[in-house]
């Protein structure tokens, strides 16, 4: 086999600490003569190369949750290495974000991370009332939180379908919808959308709860309780799922930090950081909560974390919903958001980890530049260390117990 | 009946079966089947696919129309739901996909993206403006997303058309918009400003005389409707969490003298004090010892600032700054570096990836963006975008008039 | 593979098959709306975003004094507010043009109208056969 | 045991005015025709039932608006699937592209041929039926084999091989579970076999065996899943890893053909499991006068179609509940649980049947 590495504009000098990280590549990965297609780097396991044989899980395929490709290099069913491949849903939002109001851009918000649009809106809103120094009425800060739990339960609901899919329960995935059909009616009474909200506002939402909604919310924190015993019969104590899941798909915790992995897959590996609790936006530190912790990382952790996380936002509504006081909604209401000059950073916790906001402002209506630190991002860099040496169907696993928003990736 | 050359079934000239060009019973029966089982195929891209999907889940359940079977092989279904945002890389896969696709095949543009671009129609470099640029269409469902019932009121559209015998239609290759993409917005007012012209000299001289008959004619007030007042509310800042920035900054004065906190070079007591509690340490740190920091910050056990939380990059249009942000996961503290760079068309910049393993895709970002180098870095190559696409377009002087159209407010 | 292992894996299993004959045994489980069938007794929301009108009152008037707030407001130049002199020459609503092949819906024209003079309607079978047939005209007489 | 008369007016008719060696083969011809029609319609209405258990399953409708209860939804698929444009894709080995299809539908047909309906409906009846079956049922396995391979696609490659490993060895185990009974009954005819369960519900082979019949039904239901590439086990054509399975590259007619198959397939499994342990087409006995009498009094064929309704119901019932098994799992679930657990079992029986402690 040549020595010869893909040839990218400069040399790559050796690196010592860290192992044979992935890279993605371009285009189509065809095993030419002799040269490995771009992004791998193993040496040929095997001298003459003749079993390996790359997969294309290009970009239209059941497991990959949208556009995403993964070239596998496969011995039989063994995964030896797995590049993937980004940018088929990259809709150049950071460059519009430069052209339009600060409100304006919070809309294209909604359309990264669609499973968590309110709390995409809700770090928006925090980088501007921080640069602004806009204050959030007492009513308005309970209407976040009960608001991003509702959101954030509802796009658990939504994985663990997705998960009941790829695994080949199919009926799961329908159970899951079930559920999550009456999260998205209660956020269609709220805000008239079911998936894109753009429902807050900075100092606080554009408009105040209808009336029944939090008599709705503890009604559906009953339901919930009653349908999640019922999801771990199904799924959590099949031993089917056991097998395919338990040992799966390992990420150490020192790897998750320096992958930069956040929310339920790093909290699996051990690490115990949430940046409701650590970070402390909005008025998360006056309800009860624990954040669920993994032991050892593997796929059925990530799984079991984020069902107790379902729970644990139950808790949260319930005591939210009990608490709840009248008043004004939003504090008042600026003609237009001229933000001053500087950078400013706000962070969330999003269904799927950190999502942070950085706006660049230079005293205009407009943001001098944007950009989001999108979970999935780093969430997805470590899917080549975790899936060595698995079978096709880890990687299918592994794919889904990390709960990969494409266009969130891209954005 | 030889096959055409693509090896697709002949193509029946309109009316063949019957003159008449109404439909006979083989057609009606044809049309029948053909209309009542429609197998999608899994494909969706962004926001739509999970309406798409809540479509087929139990409460709105498309199996009642004979869409049960989605197929993920392109071979055996004969409907894309284009459900996303179709962008330029994605459009060559899914054109093959259509290709694919046997004999009679029908597409719905489900969503404001595939119907015009939707939300990305202006500024935007890589977004396809209209799946009918690349993929004859059949339905278009506005909305975004569209309901499910919108979605279901599309696809009995779509049966309504094959029973029609449209499905005669789809063997033959429709042709695609061509038009070059331009400003529909400006175009719409230019077109209207021409017809106005014309329209108020005719009636100039109306006006005049409405003018002299009533001169005092008030005309109709429409009052303004009071928007609900609220008032001001004092925003409670939240303290920052671990190590006061003082602290952190005097620790790495001692290694570093050059670092010095952006924006007011001579830090004294007060001036921390004045930055409020919320603040966290932004340093302003040069090329030479932005290395040694950022490892000076990660393996100080004090710091211990172990968690990248981005790397980016601003175009000043006279200077680059390369933005990292770190944070340390135990202590709970952040600290912000900017590293300036002369505006070349690739300036060089050593990398993190021996510190931070992600650190990996989001230089290979910044790269895409921005044409900054890292020195380093074993795969720096292009992560979103294309090989051949011109130029970096987060650069303030990127300008590329086939791809984007520029919104005029 | 221990017998107890097996017993309790089979037991967790017939618990699974439990759940689903449980909801096939019972149709009052059944959830799906049937779309078509349902129609008349189909209601949205109140606040349900369905598309962009313009309400006009018995007269067939309405209150839009062509201010362009609600174009400067969207996001994806969806509005055109095309502006004409009446007969007593003041500045009035023309044609109010809504393309709604590229409105996402967003409610930020409605909140940015100092007159209510839009607002969201309940509408959802705009299903077209030609780009072209989407594109509106909201309003049905000149501005007063 | 009621004699039936063996000749039958039309048969007469037609045997008397054929020349003789014609006449021979008319009522064989005659079977078959009856048979194969039989079998495409209960083909056609399990694809309905599939679709209308699994809606039930999942809470839902399934099919409604094509015909009354969505009845003529399958042959809206099937006269869709019949009119598609038929692609032969540029590299594809074209004898065995086409010739695959063909191999899983005649596979299960021929194991139909031996399926005693009722007491003298049966196309055939070889004294050793159950050695047939095993024989037979192999063409399906070389119909994904050729198919997989024959469409030069990787992810059909995948599908073909992993279900060469799993109809193999999940052989070995379905017919050790056959053979526990035809050794228990002693005849390989199938006819023998059922009418070897005559007397109470307590003669079926399921009950018969003290735990050994019981166990032997668990492993065929097993077993048999396996063979069809359903529920659980259905790696060959795993919808969220392959895509498309074996059956990527077939359109229209190709993949139709296998879509049948895989029917006309489940519903012979079901026969097979009826016919050798649930006492294929006799009436439950329960020993209590009346109602045996009721009971019998129904025809045996309705009987038979019950008892196949029910596994088919078993085989969706795993469908949709079980999430899939790994390839690595379900060749140990073989190898290290099924085959020597059906061993042991098959011991078990010997030592019953030549102790004679068969129950009364």
């Amino acid at each position: 086999m040549s020595e010869s590495m893909p040839q990218g504009p400069i040399q790559p000098a050796p690196i010592s600490a860290a192992p044979a990280v992935s890279r993605t590549g371009a285009p189509d990965a065809v095993k030419k003569s002799g040269s490995l297609p771009p992004g791998f780097t193993l040496r040929d396991v095997r001298p003459d190369g003749s079993h390996e044989y790359f997969l294309n899980m290009g970009p239209q395929h059941p497991s990959t949750h949208g556009v995403l490709k993964l070239v596998v290099r496969l011995d039989g069913e063994t995964v030896l290495e797995t590049v993937p491949h980004l940018g088929f849903i990259h809709r150049a939002i950071e460059k519009m974000g430069e052209n339009e109001t600060f409100i304006q851009y919070m809309h294209l918000t909604d359309r990264m991370d669609y499973l968590s649009s309110h709390i995409n809106n809700l770090c928006v809103c925090l980088a501007i009332e921080k640069a602004m120094n806009i204050g959030v009425p007492e009513r308005g800060e309970y209407i976040r939180v009960i608001v991003c739990e509702l959101q954030r339960i509802q796009s658990h609901l939504l994985w663990w379908g997705a998960f009941g899919m790829d695994m080949g329960a199919v009926s799961a995935f329908l159970y899951g919808f079930i559920e999550r059909e009456k999260i998205t009616q209660l956020f269609e009474e709220l805000c008239g959308a079911r998936l894109t909200m753009n429902y807050f506002r900075p100092g606080g939402s554009n408009a105040d709860l209808p009336e029944g909604f939090i008599g709705k919310v503890k009604t559906l924190c009953e339901e919930m309780k009653f349908s999640l015993d019922e999801f771990d019969v199904l799924v959590s104590q099949n031993p089917i799922i056991r097998e395919r899941t338990v040992g799966v798909g390992l990420l150490s915790k020192e790897r998750a930090i320096s992958n930069g992995c956040t929310g339920p897959v790093a909290r699996a590996s051990g690490v115990n950081y949430d940046v409701r609790r650590n970070d402390g936006y909005s008025i998360y530190d006056r309800f009860q909560f624990d954040v669920p912790l993994g032991a050892n990382g593997d796929s059925f952790d990530r799984y079991r974390v984020r069902m107790d996380e379902m729970r644990q936002s139950v808790r949260i509504l319930e005591q939210a919903a009990a608490g709840i006081p009248e008043g004004q909604y939003r504090s008042k209401e600026k003609p237009n958001y001229k933000v001053p000059a500087g950078s400013y950073f706000a962070a969330v916790e999003t269904a799927r980890g950190l999502y942070g906001t950085y706006l660049v402002s230079d005293n205009s209506f407009k943001p001098y530049r944007v950009k989001s630190r999108s979970p999935g991002f780093s969430n997805l860099s470590a899917i080549d260390e975790i899936t060595r040496g698995g079978k096709i169907a880890d990687l299918v696993t592994v794919l889904s117990t990390l709960d990969l928003i494409i266009p969130d990736i891209d954005r | 009946m030889g096959l055409t050359q693509d090896n697709s079934l002949p193509i029946p000239p309109a009316g063949s079966l019957n003159p008449a060009g109404s439909l006979n019973a083989v057609d009606w029966v044809v049309g029948w089947a053909r209309a009542n089982s429609l197998w999608p195929l899994v494909f969706g891209t962004s926001c739509c696919a999970i309406e798409m999907m809540a479509t087929g889940a139990s409460h709105h359940d498309w199996a009642r129309f004979g869409l049960e079977v989605a197929r993920a092989s392109p071979r055996q279904a004969d409907l894309i739901i284009l459900a996303g945002t179709i962008v330029e890389k994605m459009g060559s896969r899914l054109v093959t996909l259509y290709e694919q696709m046997p004999g009679p095949k029908y597409v719905i543009a489900m969503g404001a993206c595939t119907i015009s671009g939707g939300p990305f129609y202006y500024d935007s470099y890589s977004v396809i403006k209209g799946a009918d640029r690349i993929v004859p269409i059949d339905v278009y469902i506005p909305g975004c997303p569209p309901r499910p019932e919108a979605l279901l009121y599309g696809i009995m559209q779509l049966q309504a058309l094959i029973r029609k015998g449209a499905w005669r239609k789809s063997l033959t290759h429709q042709p695609l918009n061509t038009s070059p993409i331009r400003d529909v917005y400006s175009d719409c007012s230019k077109a209207w400003e021409i017809k106005e012209k014309a329209k108020q000299e005719s009636m100039k001289e109306a006006q005049e005389r409405f003018k002299a008959e009533n001169p005092d004619f008030k005309g109709v007030v429409i009052k303004r409707v009071a928007a609900p007042k609220f008032d001001e509310v004092a925003r409670v800042p939240k303290p920052a969490r671990g190590m006061p920035p003082a602290e952190i900054f005097s620790a790495l004065q001692a290694r570093f003298p050059a670092v010095a906190v952006h924006g007011n070079a001579d830090v004294t007591q007060e001036k921390w004090a004045a930055l409020g509690p919320e603040y966290v340490l932004d340093l302003a740190v040069s090329r030479e010892d932005y290395h040694g920091v950022v490892e000076f910050l990660r393996n100080e056990p004090a710091l211990k600032l172990d968690f990248l939380i981005e790397i980016t990059a601003v175009d000043w249009k006279d200077h680059f700054d390369v933005i990292v942000h770190l944070q340390s996961l135990d202590h709970g503290h952040k600290v912000f570096l900017r590293c300036n760079l002369p505006h070349e068309t690739h300036p060089e910049i050593p990398t993190l990836m021996d510190l931070f393993a992600s650190a990996n895709w989001h230089e290979r970002e910044t790269y895409d963006f921005f044409g900054i180098i890292f020195v380093g870095h074993p795969d720096l190559r292009r992560l979103f975008l294309d090989d051949d696409f011109p130029g970096h377009p987060l650069r303030k002087d990127f300008e590329d008039p086939t791809r984007v159209v520029k919104r005029p407010y | 593979m221990t017998l107890s292992r097996l017993f309790h894996d089979t037991l967790s299993m017939l618990k699974g098959m439990k759940v689903t004959i449980l909801y096939l045994t019972r149709p009052s489980r059944v959830v799906t709306q049937q779309y078509p069938e349902n129609r008349e007794t189909l209601k949205f929301p109140e606040r349900f975003r369905g598309q962009v009108v313009m309400p006009h009152d018995e007269k067939g008037e309405h209150t839009c004094t062509a201010c362009t707030l609600c174009e400067k407001a969207c996001p994806n130049g969806t509005i055109s507010i095309l502006t004409t002199k009446n007969i007593a020459s003041k500045r009035v609503l023309g044609e109010f043009i809504y393309r709604f092949s590229t409105c996402t819906l967003c409610n930020l024209c409605i909140e940015a109208c100092p007159f209510d003079a839009i607002r969201m309607g309940h509408g959802f079978e705009m299903a077209a056969y030609k780009r072209d047939e989407l594109d509106y005209v909201l309003n049905k007489k000149e501005g007063r | 045991m009621i004699a039936y008369s063996a000749n039958h007016p039309v048969g007469d008719f037609i045997r008397a005015n054929l020349p003789a060696p014609l006449a021979a083969l008319a009522n064989g011809a005659l079977s078959v025709v009856v048979l194969m029609v039989l079998v495409v319609v209960v083909a056609i209405l399990l694809v309905w039932l599939e679709r209308k258990v699994c809606a039930r399953f999942q809470a839902r409708l399934g099919p409604t608006r094509v015909g009354p209860f969505g009845l003529l939804q399958p042959i809206a698929d099937s006269l869709k699937l019949l009119l598609k444009e038929n692609i032969k894709p540029r590299a594809v080995d074209t004898l065995a592209y086409f010739l695959a299809p063909l191999l899983p539908i005649t596979g299960s047909f021929l194991v139909l041929a031996v399926m005693p309906f009722d007491h003298n409906l049966q196309v055939a009846d070889p004294q050793a039926g159950m050695v047939y079956i095993a024989a037979v049922s192999g063409m399906g396995i070389l119909g994904i084999l050729i198919g997989g391979w024959g469409s030069n696609n990787k992810y059909s490659l995948l599908g073909s091989m992993r279900a060469g490993a799993q109809l193999f060895s999940y052989e070995l185990s379905m017919v050790l579970c056959m053979l526990l009974v035809v050794m228990a009954s002693g005849t390989g005819s199938l006819r023998e076999i059922v009418l070897s369960q005559q007397g109470t519900v307590r003669d079926w082979w399921i009950f018969k065996l003290p735990g050994a019949g019981a166990l032997a039904f668990v492993l065929y239901l097993i077993s048999s899943t396996a063979e069809l590439n359903r529920g659980p086990l259905d790696l060959s054509e795993a919808e969220s890893e392959l895509a498309g399975g074996f059956h990527t590259e077939y359109s229209g007619m190709g993949f139709s053909m296998f879509f049948l198959a895989e029917f006309v397939n489940m519903f012979a499994s079901a026969g097979l499991g009826a016919t050798f342990f649930l006492g294929g087409f006799l009436a439950p006995q329960f020993g209590i006068g009346p109602l045996d009498h009721i009971l019998a009094f129904i025809p045996g064929f309705i009987w038979f179609f019950a008892k196949t309704g029910a596994l088919i119901f078993m085989y969706m019932w795993f469908r949709w509940t079980f999430p899939r098994l790994r390839i690595d799992h379900l060749l140990s679930l073989e190898w290290k649980f099924l085959l020597p657990v059906s061993m042991a079992n098959l011991l078990l029986a010997a030592t019953l049947v030549t102790l004679g402690w068969i129950l009364p």
